[in-house]
């Protein structure tokens, strides 16, 4: 149990794995605002579409980059722009609260990184 | 196409062919994760502050786009089928509007409602009160309003009215003045719907209602969704979020 | 088939290069193929040339030319359909009916009319061409005073009912005003009233020639009974065209339509 | 441009770069299969090109209506039951040239399978007696049962019956307004104007071809029957 914590610590270390969370959270808000039977969705074209689109863009990049951090910089400016398409696109992205998630945890996803060594006893938590 | 190791696990039986892949696979994971641990203890890896610049051109960009629609500039989507809307006009002008008894899928069920489609409406004013139970905060209202101010007299000040294509509203309940309709049929087959030259089909032998001009002044609908085929222009777009439950009064910012 | 990054290409055997080429031209005629198979896919026409059918014939030959027995011309396109107005008798007494007119055994004021002309057999065009021998009735003030139901008997695959409660009126009880109502009968309806040899027993059959005698006798008479089979009739005023203007020549007060 | 063909080439250069065709195959397959079921979805709802009503009956009652170039006559209509046979049914349909009402109230039941019935409910009308508020332009009733109380049903000028159905008038210069078979066998009135008073019926449908103008709309559905204008007090 507790070795499990340490891997998933360690795990949520070597990731943006807040930045995607939030990215995750944002496209899962503006799904549930746009939330059509995915019958109708996917025959109702880009309107009644466009909600899961992208929201679902926005689950995929934070899902990205938690499992592939490796494309975080990538992943996160698309996350920003998904965003930004959702406010347009997606009810006003989800009312504004899941474009704004998107916009900071996409952000948070893009400048993720190596950060410099500060003296010990005053670590951080890593976002 | 893993030509060499597929053909020389074929000589093995499947139970080792399983236990040999599964260690291999264990065996793998291990070292992945011991090498995240030692990743993970080495150096600091975190957001960096330039997180904050993109922040910043992202929440600019919403921002600019905000402006934008509200000068009816840039047009939007907006679309939902789950939540409960409250929507209020001053008048629509609706052309080519159909409408038919219909069951709407919501988290909470099926509902019956009727589904009313329109190819081109034009709003004076808009008003969509929807209820949100939040945790912690209790029932809040986030009221929508754009255009002139919804108090139930139409006055259409210049660059005030809402374009709209392909609207669809999904309502149990619509009340309002239909002071011109034309071309209307009562009663036609449902699935022979027609929004001028797109179907707009409801179930076969159902109610079905259609009409080439519905312009109906004062409209109040209990709606569970709004949907969208086209898009949404919304000058003076404001978004108000208020604790507990408002109702058509509060339409008018005061 | 194996495109190489440029730089390699030289590097590829001819013989791998021409299959290479071949793989190319393959699947450069399936993309074709399908695509080409989509565009002239047939796709569904909508066919919304309905053949324009005149209402009455060719040309409408086939109007029917009638006259009013007040001289009102009418050129209208009939339908065929025989609407039967039925006014039932009902009986009150049963000794020596039939043997002295003047012995009332059916109620009398089923109907009522101030003046009734029979025109001699009129052979009547319809719709299809077809024509039939009728006789026209000329009622003035025609009402119905109760019991009255007028029924389609051979509608295409309908029955229309149309049934008031009780009085009716067809050209009568209206004020002011004379209207007189033409109708085109089969010689085999009944008019079952008192009149000179007829009688509510036996009733009068419409081309019995006596009848004829009416258009001199101006009759205002009640009567107790009615069958008649009506191809057409027309409500006119005394005018020179027979229009009538808001005195609804036409009532049916408590009235159901039903259709079956 | 199968697997098997190209398998031996792809293990005869193993080491070259390209497209992998077995698997671009696959892929492709696969996406055309969704897109294909995506279109058979849509190409499902098929355009419909004839007027065609609904399956049942809707009740419908009004005050009064009245209305100038009046006609009724038997015409028929295409009806759809929910299994989508269509079904020619004769109606008595009536048509107006101009027609005011005072008060219209139209429902229909309708089965939503386990959600149960619901009642569509359209309602029109300024709530006074007497006054015909509701005014439409070449409206058309296709009826199976009508009943007018009181001074029921009323017709003005030259009134004929027994016309073909399709050489009735209503609209002027409209040949066939109610759009009857031609021919034979369907009966019609023809009248200058009309009136009936306190109105109740059943319809497949009511057409409106002009404007019309409805005060008061509303239209709401409500779960039963109990809210079918065949038991509520006339609309005024």
């Amino acid at each position: 149990m507790r070795r499990a914590w340490a891997v998933f610590t360690a795990w949520r270390r070597t990731r943006p794995f807040w930045g995607g969370a939030l990215l995750v959270l944002g496209g899962g808000w503006i799904v549930r605002l746009m939330s059509y039977p995915l019958l109708v969705a996917v025959s109702g074209g880009w309107n009644s579409s466009a909600g899961y689109i992208m929201g679902g863009a926005l689950i995929l990049f934070g899902l990205t980059a938690w499992f592939a951090p490796l494309y975080g910089q990538l992943v996160g400016i698309l996350g920003v722009l998904a965003a930004l398409a959702a406010f347009v696109g997606a009810n006003l992205g989800g009312l504004f609260l899941g474009t704004l998630l998107g916009i900071v945890g996409g952000s948070m996803v893009w400048s993720w990184g190596e950060k410099p060594v500060r003296l010990k006893g005053s670590r951080a938590r890593v976002a | 196409m893993t030509g060499t190791s597929s053909r020389a696990s074929r000589r093995l039986s499947p139970r080792e062919r399983v236990s040999r892949r599964t260690t291999v696979l264990r065996d793998r994971l291990e070292s992945r994760t011991d090498d995240m641990l030692a990743r993970s203890r080495s150096g600091r890896r975190g957001t960096r502050v330039r997180a904050l610049p993109m922040m910043g051109t992202g929440l600019a960009a919403v921002a600019a786009m905000f402006m934008l629609v509200s000068q009816s500039v840039l047009a939007v989507n907006f679309t939902t089928s789950d939540t409960a809307y409250r929507i209020y006009t001053d008048r629509v002008s609706g052309h080519y509007a159909a409408s038919y008894i219909n069951e709407q899928t919501t988290s909470s069920g099926k509902k019956a409602v009727v589904q009313f489609g329109f190819k081109a409406a034009s709003l004076n004013g808009f008003c969509a009160i929807t209820q949100q139970n939040l945790p912690a905060l209790g029932t809040v209202s986030v009221i929508i309003t754009a255009g002139e101010p919804v108090d139930g007299t139409t006055t259409a000040p210049a660059g005030q009215t809402i374009e709209a294509n392909w609207l669809y509203l999904a309502s149990d309940s619509l009340k309002g003045n239909g002071d011109q309709i034309a071309k209307m049929n009562l009663g036609q087959s449902a699935d022979t719907l027609m929004t001028d030259t797109t179907a707009f089909p409801g179930t076969p032998g159902g109610f079905g209602l259609q009409a080439e001009v519905m312009n109906i002044s004062k409209l109040d609908t209990a709606s569970y969704g709004i949907g969208l085929d086209g898009q949404i222009s919304l000058p003076n777009l404001k978004i108000r979020v208020l604790p507990g439950s408002r109702t058509y009064a509060d339409c008018v910012s005061s | 088939m194996h495109g190489s990054p440029d730089g390699l290409t030289g590097a590829v055997p001819i013989r791998d290069r021409t299959r290479r080429g071949r793989q190319r031209g393959l699947v450069l005629l399936v993309l074709v193929a399908v695509v080409g198979a989509l565009l002239l896919s047939p796709r569904p026409g909508r066919d919304e040339a309905v053949a324009a059918t005149q209402p009455c014939g060719a040309n409408d030959a086939n109007r029917a030319s009638l006259a009013t027995g007040q001289g009102v011309a009418l050129h209208p396109c009939l339908s065929k359909v025989n609407l039967r107005l039925d006014i039932p008798r009902t009986q009150t007494a049963n000794v020596g009916c039939g043997v002295f007119w003047l012995q009332a055994c059916f109620a009398d004021g089923k109907w009522s009319i101030t003046g009734v002309k029979r025109s001699d057999a009129q052979t009547v065009k319809f719709a299809d061409g077809t024509t039939e021998s009728l006789y026209r009735l000329t009622f003035k003030q025609f009402s119905i005073i109760k019991d009255g139901s007028l029924t389609t008997t051979n509608g295409t695959g309908y029955t229309l009912k149309i049934l008031p409660d009780s009085a009716a009126s067809l050209g009568g009880s209206v004020s002011g005003t004379t209207i007189y109502t033409d109708l085109w009968v089969t010689g085999a309806s009944m008019i079952y009233l008192n009149f000179l040899t007829f009688n509510c027993t036996s009733g009068a059959r419409v081309d019995n020639g006596l009848l004829a005698l009416s258009n001199i006798i101006d009759i205002s008479d009640t009567g107790c009974g009615m069958t008649l089979d009506i191809r057409y009739a027309v409500t006119t005023s005394v005018g020179a065209n027979g229009d009538i203007n808001g005195v609804y020549s036409v009532a049916l007060p408590d009235t159901t339509i039903e259709v079956s | 441009m199968t697997t098997a063909r190209l398998d031996p080439i792809h293990e005869s250069v193993s080491s070259r770069l390209g497209t992998r065709w077995g698997r671009a195959c696959v892929m492709a397959l696969l996406a055309t299969g969704v897109v294909l079921a995506l279109a058979g979805l849509m190409r499902s709802q098929v355009l419909a090109t004839s007027f065609v009503v609904q399956g049942s009956t809707a009740d419908f009652a009004t005050s009064q209506v009245t209305g100038t170039d009046v006609a009724f006559a038997m015409t028929t209509i295409d009806t759809k039951s929910a299994a989508g046979a269509v079904t020619s049914r004769p109606v008595y349909s009536a048509g107006f040239a101009t027609g005011q009402l005072d008060g219209l109230c139209l429902s229909q039941a309708q089965s939503l399978g386990p959600l149960g019935t619901f009642t569509l409910r359209i309602e029109a009308g300024d709530g006074v007696a007497g006054t015909t508020e509701i005014s439409a332009s070449n409206m058309q009733f296709d009826l199976t049962r009508l009943r007018g109380t009181g001074s029921g049903i009323k017709l003005d000028g030259m009134v004929q019956l027994g016309l073909a159905s399709s050489d009735v008038t209503t609209t002027p210069g409209t040949a066939n307004p109610l759009g009857a078979p031609t021919g034979t066998g369907y009966w019609g009135i023809d009248a200058t104007a009309g009136n009936i008073a306190n109105v109740r019926g059943t319809l497949y449908d009511a057409q409106i071809i002009g404007n019309a103008s409805l005060p008061n709309l509303t239209i709401t559905l409500t779960p039963g029957t109990g809210s079918s204008c065949a038991n509520s007090p006339l609309p005024k």
